[in-house]
């Protein structure tokens, strides 16, 4: 039996057609995913589900459990939404209203629909809070949005979608903002939710390792238009169209084993960096927070030392440490022996996460570049920023552009090859592709590891995304509140996780492979 | 000169004895800051004041010249001189009384007058301190107790004054509300204001300064003891502190309350001066007078270049008086003036203008003048205050500079802050070569417009001065005291004329022009006639019924 | 919160403390004499010398400095006559020009200016929220234009011109409505309505107009946010989205500024003031300049400084109170 | 800055806002293209016995006096009213450039500067808000003495007075830029904190503080007009819209052209800047561009 038909479906703002002639089929109590790049029309097919498009053409059918959805009055459509589809959005930050609690959100949706009283709904949130694992939620229904972490505002949201008890649950990248690990947690949830209630699923990913261990087909779309559709194996497994493989090949792969003995360039020793926390009410001030809290680490020359860990465990911290932009608290660091806060040279340089807020929007990229050459003298630095412009793959002409003209993987070259102008000895990247398509993603990894042999650089690669440290990094050193809990050989580590922390973070690793997928599911349930 | 024309709303004759009832409302832009008999500082004794106050002497309440005279109030005359006008002595009434009912003596009247020389308590006029014998040190009742001994009061009802020179205006001088009796045992010192005891025909029935101020009837005041006040309205309620504009409006429109209100400080504004003298409704509702004081420039003829006479005469004839009259607000409210003494016959008024240049000036004339001096390029300062309020302000400033700019002199004008102005000018040290001044008349005899402006020995040097022109004619020091000690004011009125057009040759001032007051009253509001002394209507004569 | 109360308030008195300093020495530093406006005319050197001393004024401004803070703290007593006078704490002296306490010249004065800042207050809040929410539903497209309209007209009349313009059309031509003076709300509640009636237009036109574009923009804004789809999604009629949800983020912003422009409108009434000829504490002020009476300036400096500091403080204890995200430090 | 060329209110309120800056800025040329001055008094167009009212229609417009002249003194309107603008916009102008300049200062230095820096200059910041504007303007015009330059003290005493504002946004702005990453890179490559500030932080200044800006003429030339209103502001006969207006209060139905000239004029100046800062705003700042406030 079907749950939902989408049958020719167009989606069109004005003269952009978001989606175009998109067709498939969900069976009761199937799930399936939707996965595509960003912009490919995923989620104005979601807000389509449900009717939501204010500025939007919508044509084509939408049959679900018999009704046609494009013919909904609003009467009706509104006792579909959440009723009977119900969504839960990317961004649980802001997908709540901050001015009420969790409790009376869910109680209100559930009164709404069913005309329970007062007192039923707010015992129907709190068993909702509790099939979504939140802990003591009798009590934590009475919470604010922002008083929930990430992962908890996201459970808070499934809980909202599950309290009417709704044959269809449409999750549009629920998991896009969240940690590895609480990634994991989430897609368990969904699957465990799906198979204890019974509702169809609908995942939109832009990640194939998400919808890989939590969906039965799937749907590739690609500017709107759906490019293959099928079982989720025989897609993942044997995909037909060319972008499907050009998205399986974008993932990153393991780099063949490398072994440097080099002299370390930079030591770290047992160095903090603490953040003094202002005093709220009391007069005692509290503890600081210990973003870095004791790391002692050396980074070998010619290596590519990567280091991971999930979100606020210190990376960026420990980054801007050693490069001397961030004083430690405590311990020291030396860069060739020397101090590195006393440093006047340009020896260690640095890319950034974002590449928005890294380049200066109101200067030309090529005066971005030409500024440390001019600082270490180079009187008219035009020409050696166009080497370097094209050096990193962009034409020479781009000089006079303003970041703002340029795509996020073009800025990201900038970044580098702004980076590389002092002619540093050691990289530091953070982060440097979370930010990115995973197409662009892996020609930035490439052109990085080209770039390092070239100029034989020195590279620290930080990043929360194991797969990538695993093809560029050399070593890798997992960072957990501050402090390094396992540090080794690249292969060593992912083959035989030491520390219990490197394993669930392993574990929570999306893969693209349904049988991996699955496996790893099981094993994650055993950790737990 | 003199008096003026009076509107009155009604066509019947007024009354006194039926005047009697209703509400009066008084509204004001300024005033009512002080209550204290000993701080007020009013000619005459006052609008207001005279209506809780009675005063040894007070202004003969009528309109035209015979208001300009005093007349007997607490006291049975005017005082008996003798000793050549050294020694005054007066006799109070029997019939008068404070509110309270206790009866007035002259105890009271001499702890009245002892109270305005402490420190405690200043503003009030000055001239006590200077006349009566060996006060001039004294610090009032609080840190001196044993009391003024120029002042004796063998019983209950005689008081003596001991001057130290002879002074034939002392009745005009008894008229000041310093000599308003006040009860030793009912006095707080600064705090008495708050409720001064009465011995007019009203009381304090509520007072906050600058604000408001309640009246309502002393039933310890007659009606027979007290012939010049007939007390018409029942209550009397001032409001202070509103817009002149906004008081002349609400006289004009006579809302509600308002057409029986009355104003003792709005003159009126343009906005009625052109609905006015075309025969139309407001007519019948302004009273028209003039308050003896002048407008004029001072010269500091101790600096160079005003220490030569023809520079002074020149300017003289280049003073153009018709934009200085607009400037002051319109012929209504000023007249063009050549003499020091304004035309009022009380005050010896003599008609005389030695450097006759018409009324926009003679800039011919002047730069002829100049050129016989051998002055050319001739550039002065002058002095004014930094607003308008006093009349001696920058649109009258303007108006001179454009005027001797004609006669090719030029004007740099100085802005003085209007708070400190008499200060800055009144001290011959800081005193500026040239400046604005008004003066007007504490009583419209000649003696108060003469002397402090040129007697040659009240040129204080430490501060306080008016004698701007420092100067000091030994010969006109002498005519000053054979006037003074004059007790037949017709006879003084004469010599004090001719003395003002002696002086006014030499031309140590500029007259500008003098005033003229132009009041509004409510409809319903009778008997608003202005008297000669104050130039606008009496409240305790008018009536709202 | 016991902390950040405590830190509001020092940094309160650090501000006032600051301000009198500063003005107890401009005042010094001033070539204007209290003494000679006190003494009159004809006053001379020595009774000026003793009238100086009678008022306080010969010691030095250090001296006096420390009598006024001494007066603030403790209280103090003035020679006034036959007895001597005590000021209790918290003492601002006495005028230099009436002689009354300042702390009751301030209390008497404040009813005026209270009154007026609430009436046009309330007025601004009420005109501008209803008609900001209608724009902002874009029920009414019109409105939305006048709104804007007004708000730009708002800033570019001054409220003196206003005031004139409205004393001219109902007082003067239409005569609907009294010359405005001050009626206390106890004595009678309508005639202090009728009278302030002007003033508070006067001051409202420019608030209403703010609010308005305010409550606008804020519902349009909340209206785009996700919580908002969230809502919906889940079904939400779009009357409780706009009353629940959307209103209040958008009067979120108003909350704080109320208790700003409250304080605002009371310490910049002194034009308000004038223009209508109302007793409050502008008009005191303006009088205390021109007369040099400097207890009365600092007693209203004093006075605003503390209204705009409260204000301050009440703003954030109000932003805390209806924002749950907000934690006060 | 083409975003806002396409704004109607903005094209209107730039070229009017023009105009009256040139205007201003040729006053005495205008006063002489015109034959006259501020200051000569015309008594023979006057009528003295009613208070001095311009004899003639509309307050006394006539070929040789465009506006007609001042009741009370015969002073050309005209001239005044240029010559008003020159004050008006002159002190209004002055204030905003001193206001910017010193919150440029003060907000970058707390912004950059260390803790202590701001945790000093942010105090400093929250006084000088909390300072009522006003009542202090009034209460310094007034002790100042009356000889020094006025307008220059006007601008003076209204920008030390009201740079509050700009100093906390500049230290905003600042503080997220200087989290920027390329503040970072800049950082990395070398590069001073002052060459930061001038380099990396001002232009990213720019917008919000010239947004603010340009609100704060216009507010500053209301508060510039309603001190002159109240008496404090420039002295006479230098002429100011304010004071104008201030001196037209008595003759509103005498000669109510001598209330419309000024203070229509004043209207229109502040209504045109009110549209540049609202254009500006919504080019600039698109986000903020609803909340103008
Ligand atoms: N409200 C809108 N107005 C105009 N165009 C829009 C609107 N919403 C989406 N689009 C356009 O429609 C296309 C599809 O957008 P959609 O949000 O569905 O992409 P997506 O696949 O969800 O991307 P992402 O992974 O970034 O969320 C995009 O080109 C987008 O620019
Ligand atoms: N300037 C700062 N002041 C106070 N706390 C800070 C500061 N910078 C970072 N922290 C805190 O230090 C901890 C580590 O932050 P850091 O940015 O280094 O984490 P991260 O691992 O880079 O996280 P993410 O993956 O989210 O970028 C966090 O709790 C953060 O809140
Ligand atoms: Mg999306
Ligand atoms: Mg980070």
């Amino acid at each position: 039996m079907t749950a939902l038909a989408v049958e020719d479906l167009r989606i069109r703002f004005g003269d952009t057609v978001a989606v175009d002639g998109l067709s498939f089929e969900l069976p009761a109590g199937g799930a399936l995913g939707i996965v595509g790049e960003s912009g490919s029309g995923k989620s104005a097919t979601a807000l389509a589900l449900l009717g939501l498009h204010t500025s939007a053409v919508v044509e084509g059918r939408i049959s679900f459990d018999g009704l046609d959805l494009t013919t909904l009055t609003d009467r009706r459509w509104r006792d579909v939404r959440g009723a009977r589809i119900a969504m839960v959005f990317q961004e649980p930050l802001t997908a709540l209203s901050p001015f009420h609690t969790i409790g009376d959100q869910i109680a209100e949706v559930y009164r709404l629909h069913t005309g329970a009283s007062r007192r039923a709904a707010r015992e129907r949130a709190v068993e909702v809070l509790r099939q979504v694992h939140i802990p003591d939620p009798a009590r934590r229904a009475a919470s604010y949005p922002h008083q929930f972490s990430g992962g908890m505002r996201q459970r808070a949201l499934i809980a909202m979608a599950l309290s009417c008890r709704p044959q269809l649950i449409v999750a549009d990248e629920p998991t896009t903002a969240l940690d590895v690990t609480v990634q994991a947690q989430i897609l368990d949830l969904l699957d465990e939710v799906r198979e204890t209630t019974g509702t169809s699923l609908l995942l939109i990913s832009h990640d194939l390792g998400v919808v890989a261990g939590s969906t039965d087909r799937i749907v590739v779309m690609r500017r709107g238009v759906s490019v293959e559709h099928g079982a989720t194996a025989a897609v993942l497994g044997a995909p037909s169209a060319a972008y499907t493989r050009e998205l399986l090949a974008a993932v990153p792969h393991a780099k063949p084993p490398r072994t440097i003995e080099g002299a370390p360039l930079l030591r770290l020793d047992a160095v903090r960096k603490h953040f003094p926390q202002p005093r709220r009410g009391s007069w005692r001030r509290p503890e600081p927070v210990r973003a870095v809290d004791g790391v002692t680490l050396d980074v070998r020359a010619g290596e590519t030392l990567g280091i991971v860990g999930e979100s606020g465990t210190g990376k960026t911290t420990l980054a801007r440490v050693m490069t001397g932009l961030l004083a430690p608290t405590a311990g020291t660091i030396t860069l060739d022996g020397a101090d590195i806060t006393r440093r006047r040279g340009r020896s260690v340089q640095m890319v950034f996460q974002d590449p928005m807020s890294s380049l200066n929007p109101r200067r030309s990229i090529g005066e971005s570049i030409a500024d440390p050459l001019r600082l270490s003298g180079v009187r008219d630095p035009r020409t050696r920023v166009e080497d370097l412009l094209e050096r990193v793959g962009l034409a020479r002409t781009e000089y006079d552009r303003y970041p703002h003209q340029l795509s996020g993987g073009m800025r990201q070259r900038v970044g580098i090859a702004r980076a590389l102008a002092p002619r540093p000895k050691l990289i530091v990247c953070d982060e440097p592709v979370s930010s990115l398509d995973v197409t662009t993603q892996a020609q930035v990894l490439a052109l990085l590891e080209e770039l390092r042999e070239e100029f034989g650089l020195t590279m620290v690669f930080v990043s929360h995304d194991l797969a990538v440290l695993r093809q560029i990094a050399d070593r890798v050193a997992v960072l957990y509140e501050g402090r390094i809990v396992e540090l080794g050989d690249t292969a060593e580590v992912y083959a035989q996780p030491q520390h219990p922390y490197t394993k669930e973070l392993l574990a929570a690793v999306p893969v693209t492979d349904p049988a991996e997928a699955r496996r790893l599911r099981a094993l994650r349930r055993t950790i737990a | 000169g003199g008096g003026g024309s009076s509107g009155n709303g009604s066509s019947t004759a007024f009354d006194p004895a039926t005047c009697q009832g209703g509400t009066l409302t008084v509204l004001n832009q300024g005033g009512i800051t002080h209550l204290d008999p000993a701080r007020l500082y009013t000619s005459g004794g006052g609008n207001i004041p005279s209506l809780l106050f009675r005063t040894l002497t007070t202004r003969n309440r009528q309109a035209g010249e015979a208001g300009a005279k005093p007349a007997p109030d607490l006291a049975t005359d005017l005082g008996t001189a003798s000793d050549g006008a050294k020694t005054w002595t007066y006799r109070l009434r029997d019939d008068v009384f404070f509110e309270d009912g206790t009866p007035i003596t002259s105890a009271d009247v001499k702890y009245g007058i002892e109270r305005s020389f402490a420190p405690e308590l200043p503003g009030g006029a000055p001239y006590l301190r200077d006349w009566l014998q060996d006060a001039a040190s004294y610090q009032g009742p609080y840190k001196q107790p044993e009391g003024i001994k120029a002042i004796e009061t063998p019983d209950d009802k005689t008081i003596i004054f001991k001057l130290s020179k002879p002074e034939g205006d002392f009745p005009f001088l008894a008229t000041a509300t310093q000599f308003a009796p006040v009860p030793k045992a009912k006095d707080k010192g600064v705090g008495y204001e708050a409720h001064p005891v009465s011995s007019g025909p009203y009381q304090v029935e509520s007072y906050e300064p600058k604000k408001s101020l309640i009246l309502v009837r002393n039933t310890h005041w007659t009606t027979k003891s007290d012939p010049l006040r007939y007390a018409c309205p029942d209550r009397i309620e001032v409001t202070a502190g509103l817009d002149g504009a906004v008081i002349n409006q609400r006289l004009t429109s006579g809302a509600g309350q308002d057409a029986n209100a009355v104003t003792t400080d709005a003159v009126v504004g343009p906005e009625q001066l052109a609905q006015l003298g075309n025969g139309g409704p407001l007519d019948k509702q302004v009273a028209r007078g003039e308050f003896p004081a002048t407008y004029y420039l001072a010269f500091n003829t101790k600096k160079a270049p005003f220490d030569n006479q023809k520079v002074r005469e020149a300017l003289s004839y280049a003073i153009n008086r018709t934009s200085v009259v607009n400037a002051l607000g319109g012929s209504t409210v000023a007249g063009s003036s050549t003499t020091f003494l304004p035309p009022q016959k009380a005050l010896g008024y003599q008609p005389y203008d030695p450097f006759p240049a018409g009324d926009t000036g003679d800039p011919a004339k002047a730069k002829a003048v100049l050129a016989e001096a051998g002055v050319t390029n001739l550039t002065i300062e002058l002095a004014h205050a930094n607003d308008d309020n006093d009349g001696y302000g920058p649109k009258v400033a303007a108006a001179v500079q454009e005027a001797f700019k004609q006669a090719g002199v030029t004007v740099k004008l100085t802005a003085i802050d209007s708070a400190t102005y008499r200060d800055v000018t009144g001290k011959p040290a800081t005193e500026p070569a040239a400046s604005l001044q008004y003066w007007g008349a504490d009583w419209p005899s000649g003696g108060p417009f003469l002397i402090p402006i040129f007697d040659g020995r009240q040129i204080i040097t430490a501060g306080g001065n008016f004698n701007l022109a420092q100067y000091n004619d030994p010969e006109f020091n002498a005519e000053i005291d054979a006037i003074n000690a004059l007790t037949d004011q017709s006879t003084a009125q004469a010599r004090w004329g001719a003395l003002d057009t002696k002086i006014g040759k030499l031309a140590l001032v500029i007259p500008l022009a003098h005033e003229k007051d132009v009041f509004l009253f409510g409809k319903n509001v009778k008997n608003a006639v202005p008297d000669g002394w104050r130039g606008t209507y009496d409240l305790s004569r008018v009536s709202v019924k | 919160m016991i902390g950040y109360l405590v830190r509001r308030i020092g940094g309160a008195l650090l501000v006032l403390f600051g301000l009198s300093l500063l003005l107890y020495g401009l005042f010094y530093l001033a070539p204007s004499d209290p003494a000679i406006l006190t003494c009159g005319k004809g006053c001379t050197p020595e009774r000026l010398a003793e009238v100086r001393h009678a008022m306080g004024v010969d010691d030095p401004v250090a001296t006096q400095y420390a009598h006024f803070l001494q007066g603030l703290v403790a209280g103090r007593d003035y020679p006034a006559g036959p007895a001597t006078r005590h000021c209790p704490a918290p003492c601002l002296g006495y005028s230099f020009e009436t002689d009354q306490p300042v702390t009751a010249l301030l209390l008497d004065r404040l009813p005026v200016s209270v009154s007026l800042a609430i009436g046009a207050e309330v007025l601004s809040l009420v005109a501008g929220i209803g008609a900001g929410a209608l724009a902002g539903l874009r029920r009414y497209r019109w409105l939305d234009r006048v709104v804007n309209g007004l708000v730009l007209a708002g800033y570019a009349v001054p409220v003196f011109l206003v005031g004139l313009l409205l004393l001219l059309i109902f007082c003067v031509q239409l005569q609907w409505l009294p010359f405005p003076t001050y009626v206390p709300i106890t004595t009678d509640p309508l005639a202090w309505a009728q009278n302030l009636l002007l003033p508070w237009v006067a001051l409202a036109v420019i608030q209403t107009a703010a609010y308005a574009r305010l409550t606008r923009a804020g519902i349009q804004e909340t209206l785009a946010e996700d919580h908002i789809r969230t809502a919906r999604a889940y079904g939400l009629p779009e009357s409780r989205i706009v009353w629940r949800r959307a209103l209040r983020g958008a009067l979120l912003p108003l909350v704080t500024l109320t208790a700003i422009d409250l304080a605002a409108i009371m310490t910049s009434a002194v034009l308000t003031e004038t223009m209508f000829g109302l007793p409050g504490v502008g008009q005191l002020l303006v009088g205390a300049v021109n007369q040099i009476d400097l207890p009365v300036v600092v007693g209203v400096t004093m006075l605003t400084g503390v209204l705009i500091v409260a204000a301050n403080t009440v703003a954030d204890f109000l932003y805390a109170a209806v924002d749950p995200r907000v934690e006060l430090r | 800055m083409r975003r806002a060329l396409r704004d109607r209110g903005f094209l209107f309120g730039a070229v009017a806002a023009l105009l009256m800056v040139l205007v201003a800025a040729t006053a005495p040329l205008l006063a002489a293209a015109a034959g006259q001055d501020y200051t000569t008094y015309h008594d023979n167009l006057l009528d003295s016995a009613r208070g001095g009212v311009p004899l003639g229609r509309f307050g006394g417009i006539s070929g040789d006096h465009w506006l007609g002249v001042e009741p009370g003194t015969g002073r050309d309107l005209f001239a005044r009213v240029v010559y008003g603008a020159q004050v008006s916009l002159g002190v209004a102008i002055g204030a905003t450039i001193l206001e910017v300049l010193i919150g440029l200062l003060v907000g970058t230095a707390a912004g950059l500067g260390g803790r202590w820096a701001d945790t000093i200059l942010t105090r400093l910041v929250d006084l000088v808000l909390a300072l009522p504007i006003l009542v202090l303007a009034i209460s310094l015009l007034a002790i100042v003495p009356p000889d020094w330059p006025r307008p220059l003290l006007l601008a003076t005493v209204i920008a030390v007075l009201g740079w509050g504002g700009t100093a906390r946004i500049t230290r905003g702005e600042t503080l997220t830029l200087r989290t920027r990453d390329y503040v970072a890179a800049a950082r990395l490559s070398g590069a001073g904190w002052f060459r930061v500030a001038r380099r990396e932080i001002l232009p990213g200044l720019t917008a919000p503080v010239l947004t603010y800006a340009a609100l704060l003429l216009p507010t500053n030339m209301v508060v510039e007009a309603g001190l002159s209103f109240l008496g404090v502001g420039v002295r006479p006969p230098t002429p100011s819209w304010g004071q104008m207006l201030s001196s037209a209060t008595t003759w509103f139905r005498a000669d109510p052209m001598y209330v419309f000239i000024p203070g229509g004029l004043l209207f229109l100046t502040l209504l045109s800047f009110v549209l540049v800062a609202n254009g500006l705003r919504r080019a600039l700042d698109p986000r903020q561009s609803e909340v103008l406030r």
